[in-house]
């Protein structure tokens, strides 16, 4: 378990989430890989069967930022 | 000599240019590029942004600065009339109104700025590390450098001063790893000349440099720094990357102080006047350290809190009693430093008449503005007038309007003042430049012409995927040619490679000829971010004739190599991924068509006060017809019995002008006794019902200006309405204007502040009051030396060059008190005498008056009316009933519900020059619109299945806009593409799935997700 | 030193005129943000701080101004005059305040600061400049501090602290007089 | 160089010392000090506390005899000069004509410290250093009157004066920096209040030691006596020991340029320097 990374699905709106995740690229964070972002126009557009179905394809946990 | 515009044609020129390329700048020149003007916004520094890139979070919304300018940023990079002119000083400007001619030095970057494409390996590579003046010296940057990574625009400066070669003659180290050869070691200064109309000074400010106040230990201790200083501490961006720690040691402090007015209303130092920001950047930061680590101890010093903007009280209120932030009102006289801990000791008395020693960890000193240093020689060859301080001399009521025809003003170079105040100013000085050159709109704007776009329907996808390097950017960390290659394997991909920058022009160019010749119809890009370089790409495509929601985005560079550049081999797996999941929702993308139509271009403005009167002249000045609306039967409003204003002006006389020139003006009809009943339709077409003199009849218009104004409150305190010797500040300024005989005779007059504002029902300040006066006590002087004033208040808040008068009525003799606010003034009516007691805090005692005359400085209220407005046009209010804009910094004098602004008190208290200039800017607004002939509505909005729809109503509910309604015939809902923002919240809360929002359809989402892993 | 309650202030504003004839020292220019009384090095030792002094004299409150104990406990080391954003003259307004209660005759709480400030113009007075061992010994008389001391028997310590000065070749015998004495005498009659 | 010289009424009796050491290092940097003819008392505290037109006048006769003899004056105690410099801005503003003396603004006043500190002189100092006071870790304490109001004194940096810090770096003192350098020590209350002079004293002391300092270096008598006659008097109050010698600096530049009159200098002082400076070796 201690090698574990969990594969992070993050749901992001554009206007905050999205951003945020630019401004952590041109400060050079770092953060593992195995996150992967999706972006929304607003994430109140998330649906339940989305959130599923990223879990179905291999997510370990789904992150939604808005 | 390069020489751009339309120069010596003698007629007037299409054409604007902008001084300054600050927030203010930035907003005149969107303004104007947007209403069909030419712009040239020229910046001396290498990148556009001014201060308020620099600022971490503002107040009172918390909303980080950066994130909020940089989409203007981009804005202004991407807009095909406004031409940036960075690192180029303005050295003359000659010829007539209307017809200027500009000179301009382009200073030399070293640096071709047609081939630099920002991927900074110059920068990495170059050994020089230098103060960076950015991070206000307390970080390093390189000698080639750009100012932060959001730069606009990105291109790479040498700093000769400091470069190795030009010092050395040996280096050159960026120039062999340019991999566009774009620096020139040989580049000189150049002189240009542009031709522009008008010309708008926003050449802004800089901060009062602490050291002169030699008390406070500014650049002798580490520990105390200024506030300009703790903002790029604070930033994300900065130097320690947004965690607190103080210079000396790097260690994070618990107890932080901030001593107030260090430079501002500081008489003895020439610099008497306030400079209006301090007192809420203070809170701000204290909160904003709060909100890093509750452990923080912060205490503010201060002598008044000057919280006179929207939302301002409440988020100095919520300061204190959530945050616990403490204030302490006492003016610090020194700061001394333990050497050995470099911890900082304040001695001060406090609230309660103790003598306290506090030990802090970091002192912050809250320095004032001070107008652009640079500029002032300019501004005096240009013979703009300037005043004592430097900063830009008005015309009266005209804030933006200077003393040379043809130039306006805007910003902080005008006055200290706020983002908002700035921002609206840039519009309102826009609205000015534009309106002079109303004539010649559109005469130099290019527009862009695109192919008829290739009907892709019925065709199987073909995908073509373009891997940018983004010089090592990502190709240092990613292995492109893999992931291109990757890309080949993918289904429907027909085309895959790898560009050093996808975004440079010849790569443009290429990737037009291989859409074509490959007959893609699709495009993926993997390169960088979609919230820059989306709008480029899809550009590219509509120029090689495809439509441009065919464009697929993968983002390989901000959200892969930059945050996982020690995982080289997993960022490369990670980058197929990407573009994996971006190919499969791509081949489900479909064209979408945007909807022309014709804009009605005519305004409507309802209000008929000083500030309704002005947007509608500036849009009839401007050619457009403008309806104007006011429900009494008079023109005028509030402003009629504005008799003068503390500096000379005359405000009444002003508007028995202004009023006559509505009536005169052919493109205005102005209906009195009139009301707006209904109101239907979007942006650009609205419809409306209105009452005249009860008849009905119906006007269409592109855009409406709420200017419905406010009303004083009429005070149920301190003997109002009960006994005549009290008056409210409005009535003692009639009074004092008609030169009441009885006036000459009293001998005692007292006022009371914040009658109505400041308190637990309406925690708002009425930002006029203390002006009001002081200059009503000043012109009572004026009329009667002998007699004797006293002014009881809580925070005197008389901002920016007010706080002369407020000096001034000192210095008369007015004698201002203080009171608590739980110690209100006790009024009593004593054998037919006033009597009033208040308690002073600093005496620690009471005071009993006597008075003649009481007079009670009552809020100002939003007008009654208002509430009914904004049902009729489904706009926002705020918790104290005045209109609420998009957004308090950025948005000042738009809805969010588009078509919509607002102007003068229906927004918030404020001056009567304040409601001209947000009047003429809400104008400038409005004109982004009436501008245009045509406009497109639709594209990737919801659209409702009338099959499915039930009517439950749920995504009216939903909608943060308002958007969807009730089609009563057909008994489904309706969504306007005009109106809809596209979020897709009605989509998701459909419980029947009747709602799909293009674009944005459940199979691409889920195609994607699908493409996960 | 324990800070006075003040009584209800009822202000009384034709003084403040007077003054502001009188001398150039701003008084009304105050906006009382405190930074004299901040600064000030001998605030614990005063009744009523400096700020206070400021408003009381802004409200003419002239007997309790001219009775308290701080115009006389300013120890003039302008600090508060220097850093007053106003530019208001504090120091120069303590000053003021002692000539008009000097004047005015009220009971002066520092009776033997006032007494050495008296008995160093005299002596200026008498030669023109001033004769330090003349001067302690007219201020230990005047002041009754050499009863206290003898009393007391701190005299002691202010023999010897004579002696070392003396020893130390500090003290002169003799006073030094200037040929002007006339013309200064004018100047403090 | 030619200058006059107002001395006051002070260096004529208990500063005795501060005079012995002016005469000295002046001769040695040949700077000629010609001692206005029959000066008068400056009034000091006294006379601007009791009558504001006698202490414009008592320094205003000095200004004008100044300004008969024709060259910049240079005064050593600080109140004179502050004194000095309040008639000069008085006679020379706006209330001018309510005087009795007039003056045309021709010679300028200064403060000792400051004028040995300009370039020129610091120059020849250096030249002539024969013994550099290294390792004395010295605080500079200028007081209150040769800085406050720069109004009146024209002093560009009243809140962090540096004139002597420049002085003793130029003889290879140890110059610690503090904040206290300009905080007043009481001056005459000594005599009516000497309470608050312990208590403002006892603060500097604590200070000093804070940062490490060995003495004091001052250009004032009244802050020389204030810190050195009482110094035992304070440490038995405060309960601790207390040694810091208080120097002229006038008395370190003859020490460091070698000058014989050391010794009978600092003989005067009640707290003995030589302690100190035997085991620095400088003397």
């Amino acid at each position: 378990m201690e090698d574990f990374q969990p594969k992070i699905e993050a749901f992001v709106c554009t206007y905050c989430t999205y951003t945020a995740a630019d401004m952590a690229g041109s400060q050079r964070l770092q953060y593992p890989s195995t996150v992967r972002v999706v972006k929304y126009l607003c994430t109140g557009k998330v649906e339940i069967v989305h959130i599923l179905k990223a879990f179905e394809a291999g997510a370990d946990a789904v992150f939604v930022g808005g | 000599m390069e020489t751009k515009g339309n120069l010596g044609t003698g007629n007037k020129i299409g054409a604007i240019a902008v001084i300054g390329g600050g927030i203010s700048g930035i907003q005149a020149s969107l303004d104007a590029a947007n209403s069909g003007f030419k712009v040239f916004l020229i910046e001396s520094n290498t990148s556009i942004g001014g201060v308020m890139a620099q600022l971490d979070k503002t107040f009172p919304t918390n909303d980080c600065s950066t994130c909020m300018i940089s989409p203007k940023l981009i804005e202004v990079a991407k807009h095909p009339n406004i031409e940036i002119i960075s690192y180029a000083d303005v050295l003359d400007i000659s010829g007539p109104p209307g017809n200027f001619s500009v000179k301009i030095k382009k200073k030399a970057r070293y640096v071709d700025e047609n081939k630099c494409v920002g991927c900074g390996i110059c920068a990495s590579k170059c050994p020089k590390k230098v103060p960076d003046a950015f991070n206000r010296g307390l970080g390093k940057r390189k000698a080639i450098y750009v100012s932060f990574p959001q730069a606009v625009p990105l291109i790479y400066t040498i700093d000769k001063e400091n470069c190795i070669y030009f010092k050395n003659g040996r280096c050159r180290a960026c120039e062999k790893f340019c991999e566009n050869n774009a620096i020139d070691f040989a580049q000189q200064d150049e002189i240009i000349e542009i031709g522009a109309g008008t010309i708008i000074l926003a050449p802004g400010f800089e901060t009062f440099d602490a050291s002169i106040r030699g008390e406070y230990g500014y650049g002798r201790y580490p520990n105390v720094i200024t506030s300009i200083e703790y903002e790029r501490i604070l930033s994300a961006g900065g130097p320690s990357q947004g965690h607190i720690q103080r210079p000396s040691d790097s260690q994070v402090p618990k107890r932080i102080a901030w001593i107030q007015c260090v430079g501002s209303r500081d008489a003895s130092m020439g610099r008497g006047y306030c400079s209006y920001v301090c007192c809420m950047y203070a809170i701000k930061q204290a909160v904003i350290s709060k909100e890093h680590d509750r452990e923080i101890d912060t205490c503010i010093f201060y002598i008044d809190i000057r919280a006179q903007g929207k939302g301002f009280d409440r988020y100095f209120e919520r300061a204190r009693s959530e945050s616990g932030v403490r204030f302490v009102r006492s003016m610090i006289s020194r700061v001394v430093e333990n050497p050995i801990s470099h911890n900082l000791e304040i001695n001060y008395i406090d609230e309660s008449g103790e003598i306290r020693t506090e030990e802090f960890d970091m002192v912050i000193l809250s320095v004032g503005l001070s107008p652009n240093q640079a500029f002032q020689d300019l501004a005096r060859k240009l013979e703009v007038e300037l005043n004592q301080f430097g900063f830009c001399e008005s015309r009266g009521l005209e804030l933006v309007s200077t003393s040379r025809p043809g130039f306006f003003v805007c910003g902080v170079f005008q006055s200290p003042k706020d983002i908002p105040e700035t921002v609206l100013q840039g519009s309102s000085a826009a609205a000015e430049a534009m309106g002079f050159l109303a004539d010649v709109r559109g005469t130099m704007v290019a527009e862009e012409v695109y192919p008829e776009e290739r009907d892709v329907r019925g065709e199987e996808p073909r995908i073509g995927v373009f891997v940018c390097h983004c010089g090592i950017n990502i190709a240092g960390v990613v292995d492109v040619k893999a992931v291109s290659e990757f890309a080949k394997t993918l289904s429907h991909v027909v085309f895959a490679d790898n560009y050093l920058f996808a975004c440079s022009t010849d790569t443009q160019e290429e990737m037009k000829k291989i859409i074509k010749e490959h007959k893609l119809n699709r495009v993926v890009v993997a390169s960088c971010s979609p919230r820059t370089h989306e709008p480029l790409f899809q550009d590219t495509l509509r120029e090689a004739g495809l439509n441009k929601y065919l464009f697929e985005m993968a983002n390989i560079r901000d959200q892969n190599s930059w945050v996982h550049a020690n995982e080289k081999e997993n960022a490369t797996e990670k980058a197929k991924d990407l573009v994996r999941m971006s190919v499969a929702r791509a081949a489900l993308l479909e064209p979408l068509h945007e909807v022309p139509f014709n804009v009605v271009q005519k305004g409507l403005v309802v209000g008929g006060g000083l500030a309704g009167l002005t947007a509608a002249l500036t849009l009839a000045e401007q050619g457009y017809e403008t309806y104007l609306i006011e429900r009494s039967a008079d023109l005028g409003g509030n402003a009629r019995t504005l008799y003068y204003t503390e500096e000379g002006a005359r405000p009444s006389e002003y508007l028995k002008d202004l009023v006559q020139k509505v009536k005169d003006n052919r493109f205005i009809r102005v209906y009195t006794n009139a009301e707006v009943i209904d109101c239907s339709g979007h942006v650009g077409r609205f419809t409306s019902t209105i009452s005249v003199n009860g008849k009905k009849e119906e006007i269409s218009y592109g855009v409406a200006i709420v200017a419905t104004g406010g009303e004083e409150y009429k005070p149920k305190e301190y003997l109002y309405g009960e006994n005549n010797k009290v008056l409210t500040q409005r009535e003692l300024e009639e009074r004092l204007a008609s030169c009441d005989e009885g006036l000459k005779n009293i001998k005692d007059l007292v006022m009371i502040q914040c009658v109505g504002s400041r308190d637990d029902e309406h925690p708002y300040c009425s930002r006029v009051c203390c002006t009001e006066a002081v200059k009503n006590a000043l012109k009572l002087k004026e009329l009667n030396p002998k007699v004797n004033i006293y002014v009881l208040y809580r925070d005197i808040r008389t901002f920016g060059f007010k706080e002369f008068y407020y000096k001034k009525a000192r210095e008369n003799g007015v004698r201002f008190i203080r009171y608590e606010a739980d110690k209100k003034p006790q009024v009593r009516e004593v054998d037919g005498i006033l009597q009033i007691v208040v308690y002073d805090p600093n005496l620690r005692s009471d005071i009993e008056l006597k008075a003649d005359i009481l007079t009670l400085s009552a809020a100002i209220r939003p007008h009654s009316d208002s509430k009914s407005l904004a049902t009729v046009f489904k706009l926002p209010c705020d918790q104290d009933g005045f209109f609420l804009e998009a957004h308090l910094k950025l948005r000042p004098l738009d809805f969010t519900n588009a078509g919509f602004f607002l102007c003068g008190l229906a927004h918030g208290p404020k001056f009567a020059d304040e409601s001209v200039a947000q009047a003429k800017g809400a104008a400038s607004r409005a004109c982004t619109i009436l501008s245009k002939a045509q406009m497109y509505v639709g594209g990737a909005v919801a659209q409702v299945d009338g099959s499915r729809c039930v009517a439950c109503l749920t995504c009216v509910r939903t909608c943060p806009y308002n958007v969807p309604r009730l089609d009563e015939e057909e008994g489904v809902i309706y969504i306007d593409t005009a109106a809809c923002q596209g979020c897709g919240n009605c989509a998701t809360a459909c419980p029947r799935g009747a709602v799909v929002v293009a674009h944005n359809t459940d199979e691409q989402f889920l195609a994607k997700i699908t493409a996960l892993y | 030193m324990e800070q006075e309650n003040i009584p209800t202030i009822k202000p009384e504003p034709e003084w403040m005129a007077q003054i502001e004839s009188d001398r150039r020292l701003n008084i009304s220019s105050c906006y009382q943000c405190r930074k004299c009384t901040n600064g000030c090095p001998v605030t614990f030792a005063m009744d009523i701080y400096p700020d206070q002094v400021i408003r009381l004299v802004q409200l003419g409150q002239r007997d309790r101004v001219l009775r308290c104990n701080t115009i006389w406990i300013c120890a003039a080391c302008e600090t508060c005059t220097t850093r007053c954003p106003n530019d208001v003259d504090i120091a120069g307004i303590m000053d003021y305040l002692k000539e008009r209660a000097i004047e005015a005759g009220v009971h002066v709480p520092e009776q033997k600061t006032y007494i050495f400030h008296s008995v160093f113009l005299n002596d200026v007075k008498r030669r023109g400049r001033v004769f330090e061992g003349r001067l302690m010994q007219s201020y230990m008389i005047k002041s009754g501090e050499l009863w206290n001391k003898i009393k007391d028997g701190s005299i002691k310590e202010e023999i010897s602290l004579g002696w070392t000065l003396f020893r130390k070749g500090r003290l002169r015998i003799l006073p030094k007089g200037i040929k002007a004495k006339k013309e200064v005498r004018k100047i403090l009659m | 160089m030619k200058v006059s010289y107002y001395p006051g009424c002070s260096l004529e009796g208990t500063a005795r010392d501060y005079e012995e050491s002016i005469q000295a290092v002046c001769k040695e940097l040949e700077i000629e000090l010609q001692e206005l003819p029959d000066w008068n008392c400056c009034g000091a505290t006294a006379a601007h506390s009791l009558n504001h037109w006698a202490a414009i006048s008592l320094s205003g006769r000095n200004l004008v005899i100044a300004e008969k003899m024709g060259e910049d004056v240079v005064v050593p105690c600080p109140l004179c000069f502050n004194r000095l410099k309040t008639a000069e801005k008085a006679l020379l503003g706006v209330d001018k004509g309510q005087f009795q003396y007039t003056l045309h603004g021709k010679v300028k006043v200064w403060d000792m410290a400051n004028f040995i500190s300009q370039d020129g002189v610091l120059d020849i100092i250096e030249s002539k250093v024969k013994k550099p006071l290294e390792g004395l870790k010295v605080v500079c304490y200028y007081g209150c009157m040769s800085s406050r109001p720069p109004k009146i004194t024209d002093a560009k940096d009243c809140e962090n004066p540096v004139s002597m810090d420049r002085i003793l770096k130029c003889l290879g003192a140890d110059v610690i920096p503090w904040s206290y350098k300009t905080d007043c020590c009481g001056a005459s209350h000594v005599i009516a209040r000497p309470d608050l002079v312990f208590k403002l004293v006892g603060k500097l002391y604590q200070k000093a030691a804070e940062v490490g300092a060995e003495c004091f270096v001052v250009s004032c008598q009244m802050c020389q006596a204030n810190l050195d006659m009482y110094q035992d008097k304070v440490a038995s109050k405060l309960g601790t020991e207390i040694y810091f010698p208080i120097f002229y600096f006038t008395e370190l530049i003859g020490l460091a340029l070698g000058n014989p009159g050391v010794k009978t200098w600092l003989s005067r002082h009640f707290v003995d320097p030589l302690r100190l400076l035997k085991g620095k070796n400088l003397i």
